[in-house]
Parts: C-alpha cells; structure tokens; sequence
C-alpha cells in the first residue's frame, strides 16, 4: 500500500487526532496529537492490510527554531515498517513545551526501551509508562539536555563528576604519587577556542 | 505478541541461603568489545537479571552534526561503527542524496556496493576473529586478521586510508578505481571461498564451538522482530528483511545475491548467517567488477565541499577561477529543501538509519542516527537472562556490537 | 665533587643531583651498569594495559594481530592492569569514562607509561563537544604521543619504540618509590 | 535462501576427533607456509600513493616558499577545525600574504579535505606516519615545520619527488575542465576519464 493511502485510512480512522500529513520525496510524515499515541501505533500494527511490524526508528525533535503551524516545541518522530508489506510511514507527536511527555511504546514493541530513553536523555521528553525511564548515554548526574537548541555544543557547566576527578587528580600529584606532569589548565585554554559556532 | 522485557526466570535455589549477589563487568573489559558495561545480578552462576550500561562512548555526534555542513559531517560517520566505517559512509551519502534530490552516476553506484561489501567483508572478519577468541578459539583471530589486511591496504590504495576513509561524497566517490586495485581485489575474490572453507574447517564442526554456540541464546522470530533487531540477528531467527532487497540502494537490484536464512535462532544460526554472508559478499563484488561500466564518478549536481565565506565568493589568482567541480560554490547548488527524511541502508551490523530534518539551510536542523548497536545492545537481557554467565560473553559476541556506534 | 674543607681534604659527600635527589659520588660505577640493565629489561617487556576505546582499538588488535605481530617487541597485550606497566589510551575519551581510566592508571604499579594513540585519545579531535575529554593528558601524564586518526600500526610501532627508548635512557628510577 | 548445515557427526568421527584432527593439520600446514609478518623497524610497510599522513606545505622550487594563497578554503571546510591562517592583503600587488600558517596536528582528522579543496596544491598529506612525540608542541606545526616537513618527505621520495602527484590534488577520474588551473597536472592514463578501468562484461558488449 501506499504510504499516502495509509495515511489517508489513519485520518479516517482519527479524524480528531490526526492535524497533518505531509509528504517529502515520496516519504508521508503524519503530524498527529499526543494523546491517543498508543492507539495509533497500536492501529498500526495490528491492522491487518497495514502490519507496521518493524519498529525503525524513535527521536525527539526540538522544534524551538521552526515553531509554527501545527508544530510545538518538542515532536517525537516513530518511523514505521512493514516487513511484509513492504510499506513504511511516519508518525509526528507533538509535544508541548510545558509539558513535556508522552505515553510510552515499550507496550507495544519492546524495542523501543533504549530508544525512549535516548529521547529522554538528549532531549529531555520523558515517557509515561516507561519502566526504566533513566538517562541511557551520559552519567546520571548530568545537567541539562544536549539536543535541545538552547544547549551549547561545549556544554554549559562541567559536569561534576569531572570536575572531582580533577581534584583528585591535582591532590594526587601533590603526594607525588603520579609521575610526569599534565596538562595545566592555561594550556588547555590556548586550544580552546577555536570552535565557533 | 507483546512479552515483558525480561523473561521471567525460574532459577532453582542451589544451595540452601540463594544468596544473590551483583557484578559489574566492565567497561574496561577486554571480552565485551569496547566499553560496554553490564551490571549482572546472579544466583551462582546463572544470571538474574542483566542490565547493559551504555554511553562510555557517547560523544555527541548528533549535536556536532547540527553544528557542520553535510559533506564535513561525513567524516563523523567514519568513526560510528569504525570497524565498517565504507558503509556507514555510503549510508550518509545515500541518506543525504535523497534529501537533497541528487542522481548518483552509475559507476558511482558500482563502485561504492564494492566496497560496501568490502567493508562488509571486513566487519565480518573482525566479528568472526573477536568472537572466536572471546570463545575460545585463538588461532581463527590470526587467519582472519591476515585477509583482512589485505582488505586494508585495497582500501588504502583506494582512498589513503585503512580505517576512516571518507570516501564517498555525496553525489558520488572521491576518486575512480585503479588497475591494480581491481586486479587484486579480482585475485582476493577468487580465493575467498577457500580462506572461509580454512575458517569453517576450524570451528564450523568443532565440537566446542558447538557445545558453546548450539541452543544457546534463542530468540524467536517474533521476538527478535519486536526487540526491534535487523541484520543477521535477525535473519538467524528467520524473518527475511534485507534492507538491500527491500529498498534497494546503489546497485544492490542490478546483481544477483540471495539473503541467507537461519531457523534456529540461536548463536549458531547467527555464525552460520554470517559465513554465507561473507560468501555472498564475494559474490557481489565479482559481479560489480564484471559489470563495472564507464562513466564520470561522481554527480553534476553534487553540493559543494566548503561553504562559501561571506564577502569572498570567488577568488580570483591568475587566470582561473576556483571553482572546481568537486568544489562548487553553493550558489550554484540554490537552496536546500526543507523537509524530513529517514533512509535506511544495509549496513554489516544491520539496518543504519539516518533520520535528517532540512530547514534550509546548508547545515541539518537535526539528525538522528538509528544505529544497529544500540538496539541489538538493548536486547542483551533477553538473550543473556536465565542463561549462565559464561554463555554471556558469547551472546555478546554474536550481537556484534560496535560501541562507537551504539553511543555514538 | 665534594665539599672542599678548609683542611683541604676532599670528603666523599651528596651530591644533589636532581631536587631532593642525591647520590654518592663514585657510585656510578655500580649502579650504572645497574641501571642499564633494569631499563633494558623493562624496554624489553612493555607489557600494555588494552584501554581500547574506540576506533584506534581496531588498529591496536591488528598491531597485535599477524601481519604486525607486536609480541617482536616483547610487547605483550594484558587485560588487567597490576600486571600492566604502560597504558595504550586507544580513543576517545569521554567524560563519563575519565574516571574509569583514572581508576585502572591509579591500579597501575610503578613505574608506569602512558601512550595517547590517536587524535582523539591526545586533543579530543573533532569531538569538540560537550561530553568528550579534550585529550588524556588533562587526567593522566602522558609521556609519547601518537598522531593520526587512526595511526596505523607501524605508527603505533614507532610510538612504543619511542617510549622503549624513553625508558632506556631513565635514570635510577628503581628505588623504593620510583 | 535457508542456510545450511554440515551433518553431524557419526560416532566413528567422534572417537578420532576427526574435525579436531581436521583443524590441527590446518595448522600445522601453515607452519610452512610463507610468513606474513611484516618486520617493521628493518623493513617499511609499502605506503600506497595518497596515504594521509604528515601535514606539509609544498615548497614552491622558485620561491622558495610556500604556494598558499591565503583563501582560507581549507580552513572553512576542515571539520575539526585545526587549521588557522593568518594573512594581510598586499595592496600593492592585489594579493594575500599569509603571515602564519599553523596546523594542530593533534587535532587533525586526517580526512584529506583539504588537500582537495586547496586550489593551488599548496597543502599535502605526506606518506610520512612516524611522528610520534614526547610532547604535544612537536605536533603542532607552524609554517616553517610544514614546510620543513615537506623537505623531509622529497628526502624521502628522492628523485621522484619531481613528478609527484598526490591523488587528492588531481582525484582519479575527475574531468579535467572541473579543475583550476594548478590542478590540471599530467597523470597516468589510467587516472583520466578516458583510460577507466571498465568490467569484463561491458567490455565485451563494447
């Protein structure tokens, strides 16, 4: 089928939920509201003539640098595939700022734990329902949410676990219990600075 | 179709108190393949519960894509699974070639499913060497080291290279092919099934290899598709997705190649999906190398390397003008499009998928790499839970994880 | 070159020869030949600690692999670190695994050596961002840095040739606490 | 395709361990076969042409100097950013006169870029990979290094330095009307668009 037709037959059968299909050389994505999340997946998969049964891809958007429309500020983006039927779709939720949360899709394809997580972790949009909602790639004390526009590439604060170590490490040399001599905090910053961006 | 995540186990209590107790393996552990860590929770020697830590490798590859133009972002794919570095390129490329609507030349095409399946060759080896070793076989690491040299110098005649090429460009490849390198590789292609016979002969029937990968591990074809897993992880448990049969890229619908299939679902079957692999691999670039056609090597239309400076557009010295036609400006691309795409490519772990949304501008407004890793890491507990400890190291072996990858 | 009295007798004195370091003079000759023979064993038996991260590792296996054969050298891959005494940082280095490199260096006995192989392990690289460690030698001394990305394994070769010679040129660095 | 299996054992093959047997006299074939080590200090690996190794400025044989024309175009492509120039327009003569040329090798992704980019093949790769230091500043190379570091390697090349072309500056298969005027040096045959290695199959239907 294709994936025009199938976000058709998604429209008539949310009419309330979904807000827009958009399509980009041959790929439909479906912007959709947050609520009724699991519904729609669940559709999908189940139904037999659309059998969405590969569970591709999940991330989260941040969408501060290209607000309007139907968009708000954060999307959580499932791409979908069908491994017999050989069609695919993409699903749009959009997220508001204030509340940043959506149901989760573990229930249905358990897969999608890491990938949620991830989402969690780099972008701050947690998951209800999720059994292990935890930070997944940086340390658990992390601040901040990388992937969200706001954050600078080189981070704003140390993170503290780092920030220890050094200590440690400085304290550890005034024993002399580390031999050689590291880099000292003024070298580092003659190499600094020359990311611009 | 839906089950818990992890299965439930029913350990009978050995000795009298069933005391459990926890170990952290890793990250800095030489049979866990990088810098993974599991937190293992045991009664005795069979594993409770596992729960994989990840993110030791995490280096913020999505952000610093954000901050860069598309073709410099390139050279982040490399170091993403490091051990294919030529395919996770070629699936940069491709991904970026539909956003941007760009027709690949047909040599082009040839050339990179060649050393696509190089790359696929080389995976496979260093997967086979490691996890033969992490098993208990020393001696297959030595032969499979030895033919994957010889993968690694073509690829540095080919590009400079041995490990993070860059080769690919968006609309095309860097630079043709030689003489040479086509006459060796033929030479090597030739003798590849003799070299994966020496292989077989010396595990495919041992019977420690057996005790240690037969029934150990199973995933069924359903939960393998819903843990989300792809490549041969997958194909091991049956289900036939092949990314370069499904949705063909490059010239993967103009050869003749089958998808191998394994029943089982066990560790074996994964073994013996990737050995036809690396057969079918062979195969592929014969054919390649036979219909290897004519033509220009990369696209008219391919965007531009630098991004034009403000205020110095063109520089003149002499006569000539610098425009080049590797180097065009980005006038003469006009504008990006704006839109979101996902393409996904076959890569040796599984499915690499990029997620890249344009707003216009010549940078990505945001890209999400799908990697094979991370999933196929997520589905340690299943494969590990119930299971004894030593059996871990080799579930971790069949996963063929890249933790650059995973964490990216 | 003692102390000269106002007697004018030369006595046999310290000489400092380093801060806090002195020595007898005349001891040479005993411990020179000493001291050859300990650096020329450990030159001769770098026994590296794999700290394989990421991309480098893959060339750090092949060094060790056939075509390179690293075990020429003497040099001989151990996973634990007590039996370890130089540390190959083989990638990059993320903020989250520094204190885990900290840990296994500390575990380290004396003496011991560290080489940055790769872009990434010396400077951080391209991963300018926000969750990589710019360069090893902010948590640990580094003593030979290799460039490349990866280096190939006769670079990595050259590197431990380097630090084999680094260490055969050490002086009396076998006491009791060096 | 299903894959297949060998059969299993039969207890005959089981009592003599035959595919162990199997295995070991694999082995111990190739105890005499040729070894394959390569001994690196005494002998050097065969580096293959295009090799992205050490950084070095090509000395221009009539200057003296180097060949950069300050366009900054590799500064503004290199992904790590390791690349910085310095540079003030000379009035007089309607051109740029670079006043530092600094690369922080340690930085350095060793992509090629660069050299792909630069339009007057001013920047090299080099073949050289033995570098290794004891500290970082002797691989943060200034103008007078990268030129240095181009002495060396012509040392190294000897006389075939004088014909050298390195793949990045003139890619293989590249046409030449794409290429600026410095780019458009003489290669072999096989390099252009016209001497293309083709496939046996497209061959014979030619």
């Amino acid at each position: 089928m294709e994936s025009m037709e199938i976000a058709e037959k998604l429209q008539d059968h949310f009419p309330g939920e979904v807000l827009e299909i958009c399509d980009f050389h041959g790929q439909v994505g479906v912007i959709v509201k947050r609520d009724r999340i699991v519904d729609i997946l669940r559709w999908l998969r189940d139904t037999p003539e659309i059998k969405m049964d590969h569970f591709m891809d999940l991330c989260g958007v941040d969408n501060k640098k290209r607000l309007g429309g139907n968009l708000l500020r954060f999307e959580v983006v499932y791409n979908l595939y069908s491994i017999p039927l050989r069609h695919s779709i993409r699903i749009r939720a959009q997220v508001p700022e204030n509340d940043a949360c959506i149901d989760t899709a573990t229930g249905l394809w358990c897969g999608a734990n890491w990938h949620e997580r991830e989402c969690y972790d780099l972008m701050g949009i947690s998951f209800n329902g999720h059994p292990d909602m935890r930070r997944v790639l940086l340390p658990d004390d992390w601040v901040g949410y990388p992937l969200r526009k706001e954050y600078p590439l080189k981070g704003r604060e140390e993170w503290s676990g780092l920030e220890e170590l050094k200590h440690k490490v400085v304290e550890l040399q005034e024993f002399g219990l580390s031999d050689g001599t590291l880099r000292t905090e003024a070298e580092q910053s003659q190499t600094k600075g020359n990311e611009k961006s | 179709m839906t089950r818990p995540i992890s299965k439930t186990v029913n350990v009978p209590v050995a000795d009298g108190d069933g005391e459990r107790y926890t170990l952290k393996m890793g990250p800095q552990h030489p049979a866990t393949h990088g810098v993974l860590r599991v937190d293992l929770e045991l009664d005795g020697e069979t594993i409770i519960k596992c729960s994989p830590q990840v993110g030791y490798l995490h280096r913020g590859f999505d952000k610093i894509a954000e901050n860069r133009t598309y073709a410099q972002s390139l050279i982040l794919t490399d170091r993403l699974d490091y051990i294919a570095a030529m395919a996770n390129n070629v699936g940069y490329c491709v991904a970026v070639e539909k956003l941007l609507g760009i027709s690949v030349p047909l040599r082009a095409k040839y050339i990179r499913t060649i050393v696509c399946e190089m790359s696929r060759i080389a995976s496979h080896l260093l997967w086979l060497a490691t996890h033969a070793l992490d098993i208990g076989a020393m001696t297959v690491f030595l032969y499979c080291f030895r033919e994957r040299e010889v993968m690694l110098d073509l690829f540095e005649e080919l590009c400079g290279a041995r490990l993070t090429f860059s080769y690919p460009r968006i609309g095309g490849v860097r630079q043709d092919v030689t003489r040479n390198f086509i006459d060796v590789l033929q030479r090597f292609v030739a003798e590849f099934p003799t070299h994966i016979g020496e292989y077989e002969t010396l595990i495919d029937t041992n019977r420690i290899w057996l005790k240690r990968t037969v029934g150990i591990g199973v995933l069924s074809a359903a939960e393998a598709l819903e843990l989300g897993l792809t490549g041969a992880c997958l194909r091991g448990s049956g289900v036939d997705y092949d990314i370069r049969k499904h949705r063909p890229y490059d010239a993967y619908d103009l050869v003749d190649f089958e998808v191998p299939l394994g029943s089982d679902g066990d560790i074996y079957a994964r073994y013996r999906c990737r050995m036809e692999e690396l057969h079918q691999s062979a195969r592929i670039i014969q054919q390649c190398i036979d219909q290897l056609p004519p033509g220009p090597i990369i696209s008219e239309d391919a965007p531009d390397l630098v991004m034009p400076l403000q205020g110095q557009r063109k520089v003149e010295a002499g006569s000539s003008t610098y425009g080049t036609g590797l180097i065009r400006l980005l006038e003469d691309k006009g504008e990006f499009p704006v839109g979101d795409i996902y393409v996904s490519t076959e890569v040796p772990k599984g499915e690499l998928g990029f997620y890249f949304i344009s707003d216009g501008s010549g940078r990505p407004y945001r890209m999400h790499v799908r990697s094979p890793s991370f999933i196929h890491i997520s589905a340690l507990p299943a494969l590990a839970e119930g299971s004894m400890i030593a059996d871990l190291i080799a579930n971790i072996g069949t996963l063929d994880v890249v933790l650059g990858e995973c964490d990216r | 070159m003692g102390e000269v009295k106002e007697s004018g007798v030369q006595e046999p004195a310290l000489i400092e020869i380093a801060d806090g370091v002195k020595k007898i003079p005349g001891i040479n000759a005993v411990l020179g030949p000493l001291n050859m023979l300990v650096n020329w064993g450990r030159a001769g038996s770098i026994w590296p600690m794999t700290f394989g991260l990421a991309c480098c590792a893959i060339e750090m296996m092949d060094a060790g692999a056939s075509t390179n054969d690293l075990d020429r050298f003497g040099i001989i891959f151990r996973a634990s670190p007590r039996q370890a005494d130089c540390m190959i940082v083989a990638g990059t280095l993320t903020k989250k695994m520094s204190p885990v490199l900290r840990r296994v260096y500390d575990q380290m006995p004396e003496p011991r050596y560290v080489l940055a192989m790769g872009s990434c392990a010396c400077s951080g690289g391209v991963f300018n961002s926000y969750s990589v460690t710019q360069g090893v030698d902010t948590i640990v001394p580094v003593d030979v840095y290799v460039p490349g990305c990866p280096p190939r394994p006769a670079a990595l070769m050259q590197g431990l040739i380097k630090l084999q010679e680094k260490i055969l040129q050490e002086q009396y660095r076998w006491s009791l606490w060096r | 395709m299903q894959i297949q299996y060998k059969p299993k054992r039969n207890l005959l093959q089981t009592i003599l361990h035959s595919e162990i047997m199997q295995g070991m006299a694999f082995t111990l074939k190739q105890l005499f076969a040729k070894p394959i080590t390569r001994q690196y200090p005494q002998e050097k690996p065969e580096i293959k042409l295009g090799f992205r190794g050490q950084h070095a400025l090509v000395r221009d044989q009539e200057t003296g100097t180097s060949k950069c024309v300050a366009c900054m175009r590799c500064v503004t492509v290199c992904p790590s950013r390791c690349i910085h120039i310095r540079f003030h327009e000379d009035e007089e003569r309607g051109c740029r006169v670079v006043d530092s040329y600094d690369i922080e090798a340690l930085r350095c992704v060793y992509c090629g870029f660069c050299e792909e980019v630069c339009p007057v093949n001013a920047l090299v790769l080099t073949e050289i990979f033995e570098y290794a230091a004891y500290n970082r500043e002797s691989i943060f190379f200034d103008q007078e290094r990268l030129l240095a570091n181009w002495d060396a390697f012509a040392d190294m090349k000897g006389s075939a330095i004088n014909g050298y072309i390195n793949p990045f500056w003139r890619p293989r298969g590249i046409p030449e009307r794409e290429l600026t005027a410095a780019k458009r040096l003489d290669v072999p045959d096989e390099w252009t668009i016209e001497g293309q290695v083709v496939g046996n199959l497209v061959k014979r239907d030619q």
